[in-house]
């Protein structure tokens, strides 16, 4: 499995202008791999995976780019090929699991649905399934799980039918919108432990987007740091997160509140994405923007094998190494 | 639940006094002007003790209330029917009108809203907000004027807007006081051609004006129902367009039939003064004659039965979404 | 002094269909002048509720809160009023907390017209400038409408008017949950900054625990209404003594990889609020939980000093 | 500024407004000020359905009136009646709604009462008022407030609850702002786009039943002109070919409660955007 994402640009046509929600994005998601997609609002993180999956709102478009998903691409074939992939060969996981299930249908309901639009199947042969994904991902009374409807079950439970329905038809690929965001803290660890074991052991590979630096360190192979809508740094997490390289990178990771030392935070903020960006998005709010980051958007450079990096910057010598106490 | 069901003898006591202030608002002396300039001075003295307006005020109300109660709605001034009668003999008719443009209308209606709400923000969606737009705008009484100028007087598509049977076609036995019904039961096939055919304009007149309330709040419901995140679930799963609509319009259902009693209280409304200009002779034509000829008992019992067969319509729509949520439905339990 | 003072406090709510929700139950706790005590919780353990009451927004159904010594529910509504220039409030949601149909400089200088009247427009100017700056915002934003400006930007105007009356305590309720990471830091240190340049006491509601490690100095930790902990910052979440902060504090995820996460104690979701349990709220999910602990109400028992936790086994 | 009151495209986003406000104004001006050819209560009994032409724009009916002078003439009836009941509406329904946010049991029953109102059929309503009380003029506005008051009562309610639990009324609370201002500064400017959407299709609604009335020969005396009262004269002639009696007062009426509407949409996207 190998998911390839190159010079992906996504608009939005609103009354107020165009924005340039994405502008130029690539990633890879290699096999078995975890990779985590941060960055804060506006950055076009979910802009990204919504375009990769079809489902953008009416007002937005992707203008340009190719997802090549075990060489095929997601963005150019017909909505039924696309169609059949979802669900089937890439899972999604949403992020509040009372937005993403039906309160009006029974969970049983919802499992059959999802089944039948990829195979032929009958209804006891469903929920045979159901109930063995339901005891996999930790539900203690399965049978009236399947039985009853959404809003009887609690934050967590809601959460793991979700993934369970994710998973339901084994695909190679899990794509995950701020999995946790929407539960309690207790209960947010519980559902990561969950979500990385069946990662793991399905050897499958997962996209992972969250804005928690936290969800990235613990549990991600590579992190792609995202700014305005472009891929700003890539990398393994081991090494991104202990030498970042990138000024954006590098003051994300100092916004971290640690005892003893102060917090760093940005000035600034983060710019309008009504207007295309020209330069470096970021030189606004850098502490080592020189005047040619205004000048043309910085490429992408490869740092070693495995790393990326897009700024002008000899960014080796020129930025700081992160100083934890 | 149990609120809801307070709430009807509540209801029903609003619909009884406001028929009952109805009189109170008339001016002077009502039996005066009821009567007319022409009526002597005994006649006048009859309409008086008939309104009960020798007796005070406090004995008149509680007269009026226990009268009702019993199902005396009494008798017209204008004929001296036996209103309650009158209203059983009329209401059918009235029912079938609205059973059948609510039937079309809805038709329409819905299926324009929910292609507008499914191609939200794209070209069929525009196209439907200016139709739903122009057709609010219209009032029913110009629709039925178009529609009798179009499809009778220049294509001759439907008969002279002249009853609901043509004056060769002999009404069937009454059984039930529903024409389409009795006209059946009857075997005469002829006549229900007929009434068929002098029902689409009057039906359709009423059937596009509601239409386009169907389909505002069709397309407003369905298009955010389109956008929510149980949608974008579902198209993640895979799940069809076809079946992704049908998530959208369980989630728009609701709120869509609530909207329905509205329209029905609307269409009473508007089912009096089509069902005049089409002679459709029910309860509409029959109670807004009753208002022309200030025919007060008449009036009265044209206020409370319309009153309460919406309200009762209210009710049934409000439990048929209760029982439609299991969010509500398992609250009760 | 203790500038606030909470005595057994117990508030409930009914919702529309009639359940009853427990939001605070029998919450005893002192705020002393100058310091910064942070109240710990997930959705539903009633720190909102704890805000709303010392705010006098809620009145309890049962117990005393008392404000620089004076008991609310002893004082005339024209006096809580009153009272109510004492206490800022900084709301979790930035945009929200201000009235887009009002422009930021009147935003600001609202509770100046509220509390004093007299005080002419010049004067109010002056002040909604002076303290603009202290947030460093620049003093022209007051033409402009909240709606125009970034959430940091907003929050800072929220902080703005909390201030402007100079009060003695400031509620922050989850002030920067809503915030992007890179602001949330500026608004930290700023909180910071203000504290030491006005002798300020925070009462900070959070559910964040690594905010609340480097941000105060006494931590309250809520279960399901319950104070279950409490202590000075150091003790309570350098040696937490009850399983539910255990399990708070290695919910925490590290940001750097080479620090795996320790063990998570907990299993399962908090459970309603609409439930009145007997014991300890914990059962259930509490590893270490005796027969004993579902029996009688569990009360705070003093472990080191100023550190108290409610648990049989602690 | 904000991003979105600068931006170009305005103008063509808020078509409907623009057009709504043009043809109002429009018809408002002609109302006011436009020359009448014919005397609109005088009848010429040598031009009687006429059809349109140079000299009778739309035409003549079947007693000689000039169907273009009269169109303009009742709009000087028929609009002042509409607007006068839906803005009486605002005024009475506007501060009730706002009352009813309190909390309390009496708001609770009277929003009941209100429901029960609603069941009821309003325009046989109107019908049956205007007509018991003597048919006057005044008494067509007394419905119409009768009619659309209960309408802005619900929605101001609906809406003031809303922003009664919004942050920065708390806020106000918390900084001890006292009930009233509470009302002035912070909801009543929050709840003003409604207020004028609501009412401008009060002012739709109100036309209709204006002219439902009228076609009825409810609420106007013979000769004077009103749209309702001229689409009922040529009802009849529709059957035999006379289209343009009933049609161009029918356009008026169509034209403008659609421009009442379109400018009631715009406005609740405007105000939506400007306050989120």
């Amino acid at each position: 499995m190998s998911l390839v994402v190159k010079d992906l640009e996504t608009r939005f046509i609103t009354r107020q202008g165009v924005v340039y929600a994405a502008n130029g994005v690539n990633f890879t998601v290699g096999d078995g791999e975890i990779v985590g997609i941060v960055g804060e609002s506006g950055s076009g993180k979910t802009v990204t995976i919504n375009s990769i999956l079809g489902l953008l709102d009416p007002a937005g478009r992707v203008r340009n780019g190719s997802a090549l998903f075990d060489g095929t691409d997601l963005l150019a074939i017909r909505r039924r090929e696309l169609r059949r992939i979802r669900g089937a060969r890439i899972g999604f996981i949403a992020q509040n699991p009372f937005g993403a299930l039906n309160p009006m249908l029974t969970i049983e309901d919802q499992f059959y649905n999802v089944m039948r639009a990829h195979r032929r199947a009958d209804r006891t042969e469903v929920r045979q399934q159901a109930l063995e994904m339901l005891r996999r991902v930790g539900i203690a009374g399965p049978e009236r799980t399947l039985d009853g409807y959404a809003h009887e079950l609690s934050g967590g439970m809601a959460q793991r039918v979700v993934i369970a329905i994710a998973l339901l038809l084994n695909p190679p690929l899990v794509i995950a919108d701020e999995p946790t965001t929407a539960l309690d803290v207790t209960v947010q660890r519980q559902i990561l432990d969950l979500i990385k074991g069946l990662i793991r052991e399905g050897q499958r590979s997962m996209l992972i987007v969250t804005h928690d630096l936290g969800v990235v360190a613990q549990y991600c192979d590579r992190v792609v740091v995202m700014y305005s809508g472009r891929v700003v740094e890539e990398g393994p997490v081991a090494k991104v997160f202990t030498r970042p390289l990138h000024p954006y990178t590098l003051a994300l990771l100092r916004s971290v509140p640690r005892l003893g030392t102060e917090v760093q935070g940005l000035g600034g903020r983060v710019p309008d994405l009504l207007s295309r960006p020209t330069g470096c998005a970021f030189r606004h709010r850098c502490a080592f923007a020189k005047e040619s980051c205004a000048v043309a958007t910085p490429p992408t450079a490869a740092i070693g094998p495995d790393r990326a990096v897009a700024c002008v910057l000899d960014v080796e010598r020129e930025v700081p190494a992160l100083v934890v106490d | 639940m149990l609120r809801r069901l307070i709430i009807i003898p509540i209801s029903l006591f609003f619909v009884v006094a406001f028929s009952y202030a109805l009189v109170e608002i008339m001016p002077g002396d009502p039996a005066l002007a009821i009567a007319g300039n022409t009526a002597n001075e005994r006649e006048v003295a009859i309409i008086r003790a008939e309104l009960g307006l020798d007796r005070p005020f406090d004995e008149r109300f509680v007269r009026f209330f226990t009268d009702i109660a019993q199902g005396d709605l009494g008798r017209s001034f204008f004929d001296g029917q036996i209103v309650s009668h009158e209203i059983t003999r009329y209401f059918p008719a009235s029912v079938e009108i609205m059973v059948l443009s609510l039937l079309f209308a809805g038709l329409i209606g819905l299926s324009l809203g929910a292609l507008a709400g499914y191609f939200r923000q794209r070209a069929p969606d525009s196209v439907a907000r200016i139709v739903i737009t122009a057709l609010q705008a219209v009032p029913e009484f110009l629709i039925a004027l178009l529609l009798i100028f179009f499809i009778f007087y220049l294509w001759r598509w439907a008969p002279a807007p002249i009853g609901r049977l043509s004056l060769t076609d002999t009404y069937p036995p009454v059984v039930t006081n529903f024409l389409f019904i009795d006209l059946i039961l009857a075997g005469d096939w002829n006549g229900l051609r007929s009434t068929a055919h002098r029902s689409v304009l009057p039906v359709a007149t009423l059937a596009i004006g509601t239409a386009a309330y169907f389909a505002k709040v069709a397309r407003a419901t369905i298009g955010a129902a389109m956008s929510s995140k149980q949608v974008q679930f579902a198209r993640a799963c895979g799940l069809s367009e076809f079946k992704v609509l049908q998530y959208a319009l369980l989630q728009a259902r609701g709120p869509i039939i609530t909207y329905t009693a509205i329209l029905v209280a609307a269409l009473v409304g508007g089912a009096s003064i089509i069902e005049t200009m089409f002679s459709w002779r029910g309860l509409g034509q029959w109670g807004l004659q009753a208002i022309l000829n200030k025919d007060v008992p008449a009036i009265q019992g044209f206020v409370i039965a319309t009153g309460s067969f919406t309200m009762i319509v209210y009710l049934a729509l409000d439990l048929v979404v209760a029982a439609l949520d299991p969010r509500i439905r398992h609250d009760r339990g | 002094m203790s500038l606030i003072e909470l005595e057994h406090v117990h508030r409930t709510f009914r919702r529309p269909d009639g359940t009853v929700v427990y939001a605070v139950h029998d919450v005893s706790l002192t705020v002393a002048d100058g310091t910064t005590v942070a109240i710990i919780g997930e959705s539903g353990s009633g720190k909102s509720t704890l805000g709303r009451l010392v705010l006098g927004l809620l009145t309890p159904d049962s117990g005393r809160v008392a404000f620089e010594g004076k008991t609310l529910s002893t004082l005339s509504a024209e006096e809580i009023r009153r009272q109510r220039a004492r206490i800022g409030v900084v709301f979790q949601e930035p945009f929200e907390q201000l009235n887009p149909r009002l422009k930021v400089g009147a935003i600001v200088e609202e509770p100046l017209i509220i509390h004093a009247p007299n005080l002419k427009a010049e004067e109010r100017r002056q002040r909604v400038s002076a303290l603009l700056q202290e947030v460093d915002l620049d003093p022209q934003i007051a033409a402009r409408y909240p709606q125009a400006l970034s959430g940091g930007q907003q929050q800072r105007v929220g902080i703005a008017r909390a201030l402007i009356m100079q009060p003695s305590l400031v509620v922050l309720d989850e002030p920067t949950s809503s915030l992007d990471l890179s602001v949330r830091a500026q608004i930290l240190n700023l909180f910071g900054r203000l504290k030491q340049a006005r002798g300020l006491t925070y009462m900070f509601i959070s559910h964040d625990i690594t905010t609340v490690e480097y941000f105060s100095d006494h931590v309250v930790v809520l279960y399901l209404g319950r104070v279950v902990e409490q202590g000075p910052t150091a003790k309570v979440l350098r040696q937490p003594r009850h399983p539910y902060t255990q399990a708070l504090l290695s919910a925490r995820l590290s940001v750097d990889p080479s620090v795996s996460p320790p063990h998570l104690p907990l299993t399962g979701d908090p459970p309603s609020p609409t439930r009145l349990v007997s014991g300890c709220p914990l059962v259930g999910r509490c590893p270490i939980e005796t027969p004993e602990c579902a029996r009688a109400p569990i009360a705070l028992q003093t472990k080191d000093e100023d550190h108290r936790v409610a648990c049989l086994r602690a | 500024m904000t991003a979105a009151e600068s931006s170009p495209g305005t103008l063509r986003a808020h078509f409907g407004l623009w057009f709504g406000l043009t043809v109002i104004t429009a018809m408002l001006v002609a109302a006011v000020f436009a020359p009448l050819p014919y005397d609109p209560i005088k009848p010429n009994a040598d031009a009687v359905l006429q059809a349109p032409s140079a000299a009778y724009w739309m035409g003549t009916d079947s007693i000689g009136f000039d169907v273009f002078s009269r169109v303009i003439e009742a709009a000087r009836r028929d609009l002042p009646l509409a607007f006068g009941g839906a803005i009486i509406s605002a005024v009475i329904g506007v501060p009730l709604g706002l009352a009813t946010t309190l909390k309390g049991r009496a708001s609770e029953i009277i929003m009941r009462g209100l429901d029960a109102f609603q069941a009821f059929p309003l325009l046989v309503l109107a019908i049956a008022i205007v007509t018991l009380t003597g048919n006057r003029l005044e008494m067509v506005i007394f419905a119409i407030v009768l009619i659309e008051t209960p309408r802005m009562m619900r929605l101001i309610r609906s809406e003031g609850l809303a922003i009664r639990e919004s942050r920065f009324i708390e806020a106000a609370e918390a900084m001890g702002a006292r009930p009233r201002r509470i009302l002035f500064v912070h909801l009543l400017p929050n709840v003003t786009g409604i207020i004028l959407a609501q009412t401008s299709i009060a002012a739709a609604n109100s036309l209709t039943v204006v002219a439902a009335l009228s076609f009825l020969g409810i609420g106007v005396s013979p000769p004077d002109p009103s749209w309702g009262v001229m689409i009922q004269a040529g009802a009849r002639l529709m059957t035999s070919g006379q289209w343009w009696v009933s049609l161009f007062p029918g356009v008026a009426v169509f034209l403008a409660v659609m421009s009442l509407n379109l400018i009631a949409d715009d406005l609740d996207v405007i105000f939506e955007r400007t306050s989120r």
